[in-house]
């Protein structure tokens, strides 16, 4: 498979492929055709950042630009998903979360339960989501850890072009609420995507390094990072075993466990604000359930508890860095 | 009313007398401690449930709210299972997991009760979308509140319905208070046809004591979403008889309000006048109906209350179909 | 101080207080006063409970009611906020932060940030949360690990009477925006309460019990439930420090590290879903900062991964009993 | 246009000039790339803002949108301070932490532009409400755009102020689209003034080209809102010219679009020539402002460049008054 390309046509493709299949597949978002109603041409945009480019080409009218109505919009999206459609919704930024949350996790997250079972929800909301693009407090957030906190839904952080097709064909055909959430700082990042359509299950980390003297956890677009950081101590002699676990919900603890009781010490790596956030939520799996392969406490690496600043000089140290996440390699060997 | 026929006027007195008979008997017994949790009544509102529903199918879906029994049993939702439900049995329709606030039944195109002010308008676009889609002529209603008319949810469904021309009737069910608030304050428009017109779409108001206002009102939204001219807007001037929710004291309502809307403008009172004054049917073929309803409703309570709670394993499944 | 008052009259208390004393406290909600603009009795609700009951009485037209429309006059709290008001807004019931989080986290919680420090927004948002009322999915959520995980809002959650009053009144004249977070079962609570007004400072736990076996962090409503099962256990020679953190967002973490540092074991205990939860935070507090002391793996007792269910006898074994917390502390002392 | 004086009219110039001329800048310098970020620029728009901030004083407060360097200059806020902001430093109005979208200047009554769509609306709810607990007669803003008109919560502040009769005027600047989607597809209603009267309000339209027509629209409104009388809504039809943000191909256009509005109704060269064939001012006065303008916009960019970055401490600072 020596086909490259970016985590952008990886989704593209995927959402392509998926419509094709599937008649029930329908994509709906602000300008992910662009143009509607405009005197100029259809299909501008194809998404803010051109991520779903050519689809209204290719499937018409399923593509459907929105009002700026988020949460009738994606509310649409899960009604139609209960009634058997397969919409993908797409949120533009996860940060606007705000404005529509409620049609995410009180009815698309809940009606299973609600329902006594008697419901399904297949409904996708993508949504980009992360800091380093100048983009400021409202539009650079790692907002994965809320929706990992609500029961119901299921989230996904692709971390390469690769896992990006497979991780989104998967949702797609997942029979429950997904969010998938796209970095903005990958879409550029190629690597090599088989052309035809596969998926990868939810729920089974991708063990990206191995090693046996530290287990790094890393989520998105630390993942890179952290195995940049793993090649580096690998010369030295340190061997760092990096875990990706692709969906928070549900989580792979199984791998993450294993790999702690083997090297008894924990990084992990996390974009988002430290508060009950991810890098919690894995500090809380090692310390209630590997407690005694622990050699070491656990270092986390985070951005701190503050709003994304706009100012790119203090952005790059707002977002962790290869030289935080090696320096906690190093703490935790201490 | 006459293009009705007496099979259609028994099933349309039938539905609304069952709604009747399940909220008074809900009353009684939530006072008497038997029903758990936050219980909305549905009385006084049958009429439009009724005159709305009548005209579906089961492609056609709706969207209901907190005071959602009504809309159920229009809808065609089992009431044993309703009623087990609202008791929290493992035999109710969501097995006890959703109660009074959840109530639904996807295969009968009841996309449920809702917690939340304005969640189900969103819903119903999307079941517009989705028969817009699969080219059906099939519709969605969204029943809500002159309460949730004000939420953002609501507005937004209305305005994207008609941008994405979709089949669906926005129902206000204007019983006049939000909770304790009156509509009359919160609500800022004159008319709601002037709402209605600000986001595009025609609207009417009709009598919501009065099935054959109620009725006819709908049919011709309906039919124009059915044949794809887009969404409509419908407002239903109704009353409640109980309070917001089982244990409001009501002290915000006008002296006797109640009183004579139910000695006036009931709604079956009304109907069975219409249709015995018009010869349509007879008065003992409604007795009829009020007496197996009377049983079915007695059925319904013996059957929550014998019936089990959910079992313990039932508190961690149903969360994903699969995880 | 003999006299003894419910939670519910000591937020009533602070609030009817707070107004007296500072002409720019104002509140709004829904049918925090009930009946306006209807035929009938005003004030006839005071709150969906009854807890401002009164108020609008006593202060008029500072007392507001206002449309169904969260946003907006949750929304309206916060811009009055950034213009020197100190806002009381009431968001019935916390579950309902679906349709108006944004007003909260990107603008109330960001504009200090966001504007270089030149702004202040002191706003409350009043919120109904917690599990055992057979409420349902849609109104017994704990979402307080949320705002926790979002910069820019401290997160109060009083568990007696007492704090509700103190925390409350801290709360009206903190300058920042604080989520203030009510258990509906404690609302019947009593407790001796002081009848002038007075402030606790936030970021200070309260140590309900003190010991030196077990420390025992809980939250809201369970911290009686913690205490119990502390007292239950001192009468077998097992003693158990129960940390009360009053306030998650900020987090007192001397107090909870110094108890740690002292016992060696810790039990988490959280009314809300477990994943990114303050279960999680503070056993990551624990495994990164307390390390070196722990003696056993952390145990937490939550909800589980499951919305609220509606029937009662699903609802008691949803919720932290103390029971699971007896079981819990055994098992960090094996 | 005869009642404002020489020094009003010129100041009118000097505001939409100084946006125009910042707006210019930014694009240039943001395309040789010195300007990180999401950068929506405001030239075309320049008498909409101007037009309505004429009338304010500095109790009076606007809440903007992602594309607010022209509110926050017509609300007077520093524009050395407005480019070191936009290039990210120390010296900005926000320390650099803010950036293009989020500028803001509460001392100048601006309470910031905002990232999120319809986001100002509720704040302003919030400035009238201020207002109208302080007995002052200040009023508050909304400026939002077609797309914003579509949020939720605009719908909903707009009923809270009709509701709460609050002394706001919500302000939609219609340049037609909403980044690439155009208003007259995404927005519902045939005219703005239905959906002001589906939330009680008067709504009136204006030419967003003409400084004079903005200026007399805004008077009454605001007029009303100062004297007790509630809020109002005004559209303002105009246009954008550039792209929605810098980098923008903006093929969704029609071809010309943009350059035949720039020749036929430039809202600089429409004041000109008003004010010179009325004898009002000289070109030679304009002329003047014109250069005066240059000299400030070449200023801040030398400022900005010279500026330094934050130092790395302001990353943790400004998160809470006290924590
Ligand atoms: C988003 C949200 N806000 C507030 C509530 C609390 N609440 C439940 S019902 C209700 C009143 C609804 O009034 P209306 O829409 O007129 O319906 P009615 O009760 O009259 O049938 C309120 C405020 C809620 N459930 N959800
Ligand atoms: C809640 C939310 N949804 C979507 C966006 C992305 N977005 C930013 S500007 C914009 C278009 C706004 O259009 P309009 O209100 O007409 O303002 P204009 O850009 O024309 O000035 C969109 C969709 C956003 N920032 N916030
Ligand atoms: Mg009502
Ligand atoms: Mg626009």
């Amino acid at each position: 498979m020596a086909r490259k390309i970016t985590y952008q046509q990886a989704i593209n493709e995927a959402l392509d492929q998926e419509m094709t299949r599937d008649e029930s597949v329908i994509l709906m978002g602000l300008d992910i055709v662009g143009g509607t109603g405009s005197p100029g041409e259809m299909d501008a945009w194809g998404g803010v950042l051109g991520v779903t480019k050519g689809l209204y080409g290719k499937h018409g009218d399923r593509v459907m630009d929105a009002p700026i109505s988020e949460s009738s919009y994606i509310g649409a999206a899960v009604g139609a998903a209960a009634c058997g459609m397969r919409p993908v919704a797409e949120l533009m930024f996860v940060d606007f979360l705000g404005v529509c949350l409620d049609q995410i996790y009180n009815q698309a997250g809940k009606f299973k339960y609600m329902f006594g079972g008697k419901a399904e929800t297949p409904v996708v909301i993508r949504a980009m989501y992360g800091a380093g693009f100048r983009a400021a407090a409202q539009h650079s957030q790692s907002l994965y850890s809320i929706f990992t906190h609500l029961p119901g839904l299921k989230v996904v952080l692709p971390s390469s072009p690769y896992d990006a097709k497979g991780l989104l064909i998967q949702s797609i055909r997942d029979n429950d609420p997904v969010i998938f959430l796209e970095h903005k700082m990958l879409y550029t990042m190629e690597g090599e995507v088989p052309e035809e359509p596969y998926t990868i299950p939810f729920g089974e980390a991708n063990i990206v390094r191995e090693g046996d003297d530290v287990t790094i956890v890393a989520f998105g677009r630390m993942v890179g990072l952290a195995a940049e950081v793993a090649d580096k101590l690998a010369k030295e002699g340190i061997s760092c075993d990096v875990i990706d676990p692709r969906t928070t919900s549900p989580l792979d603890e199984e791998s993450i466990l294993e790999s702690i009781e083997n090297t008894g010490r924990l990084v992990v790596v996390d974009e988002s604000n430290p508060r009950c956030s991810m890098a919690s939520d894995i500090s809380e799996l090692a310390v209630t359930k590997a407690f005694s392969s622990l050699k070491a406490g656990v270092q986390t690496v985070t951005a701190p508890h503050t709003p994304v600043p706009f100012s790119p000089a203090l952005e790059d140290i707002y977002i962790p860095t290869p030289d935080k996440i090696e320096a906690a390699v190093r703490a935790v060997l201490k | 009313m006459s293009e009705l026929s007496k099979e259609q006027l028994l099933d349309a007195y039938r539905m609304m007398r069952t709604i009747r008979d399940f909220e008074v008997r809900v009353h009684d017994e939530f006072a008497k401690g038997g029903i758990p949790g936050f219980v909305h009544l549905y009385a006084g509102q049958e009429a439009s449930a009724t005159g709305i529903c009548m005209h579906l199918n089961d492609q056609d879906r709706i969207a209901s709210t907190h005071r959602g029994h009504g809309h159920c049993i229009a809808k065609g939702v089992d009431v044993i299972e309703m009623m087990a439900e609202i008791y929290g049995k493992e035999t109710g329709s969501c097995k006890g997991k959703g109660g009074s606030m959840h109530i639904a039944d996807l295969d009968k195109g009841m996309l449920g009760a809702n917690g939340i002010v304005g969640g189900g308008p969103p819903l119903i676009c999307g079941v517009g979308l989705t028969h817009k889609m699969r080219k059906t002529d099939g519709v969605g209603i969204a029943f809500f509140g002159d309460g949730a008319s004000n939420q953002g949810t609501t507005l937004e469904s209305m305005n994207l319905a008609t941008v994405w021309n979709l089949p669906c009737i926005f129902v206000v069910e204007n019983n006049g208070y939000a909770e304790a608030t009156s509509s009359e304050w919160s609500v800022s428009c004159d008319n709601y046809a002037d709402r209605a017109a600000g986001f595009g779409m025609p609207g009417s108001n009709c009598d919501g004591h009065d099935f054959f206002a109620v009725y006819e009102t709908a049919k011709e939204a309906i039919a124009r979403a059915r044949s794809g001219g887009g969404p409509s807007f419908i407002e239903v001037k109704t009353n409640r008889y109980y309070g917001h929710f089982e244990g409001d004291a009501q002290t915000y309502r006008a002296d006797k309000e109640v009183e004579k809307v139910k000695a006036e403008r009931d709604c079956l009172d009304m109907f069975r006048k219409k249709v015995t004054d018009a010869n349509l049917l007879e008065h003992s073929d409604l007795d009829q109906i009020d007496k197996e309803i009377a049983a079915l409703i007695d059925e319904s309570v013996k059957q929550a209350e014998a019936a089990n709670e959910p079992s313990a394993e039932n508190l961690l499944t149903d969360v994903y179909v699969s995880y």
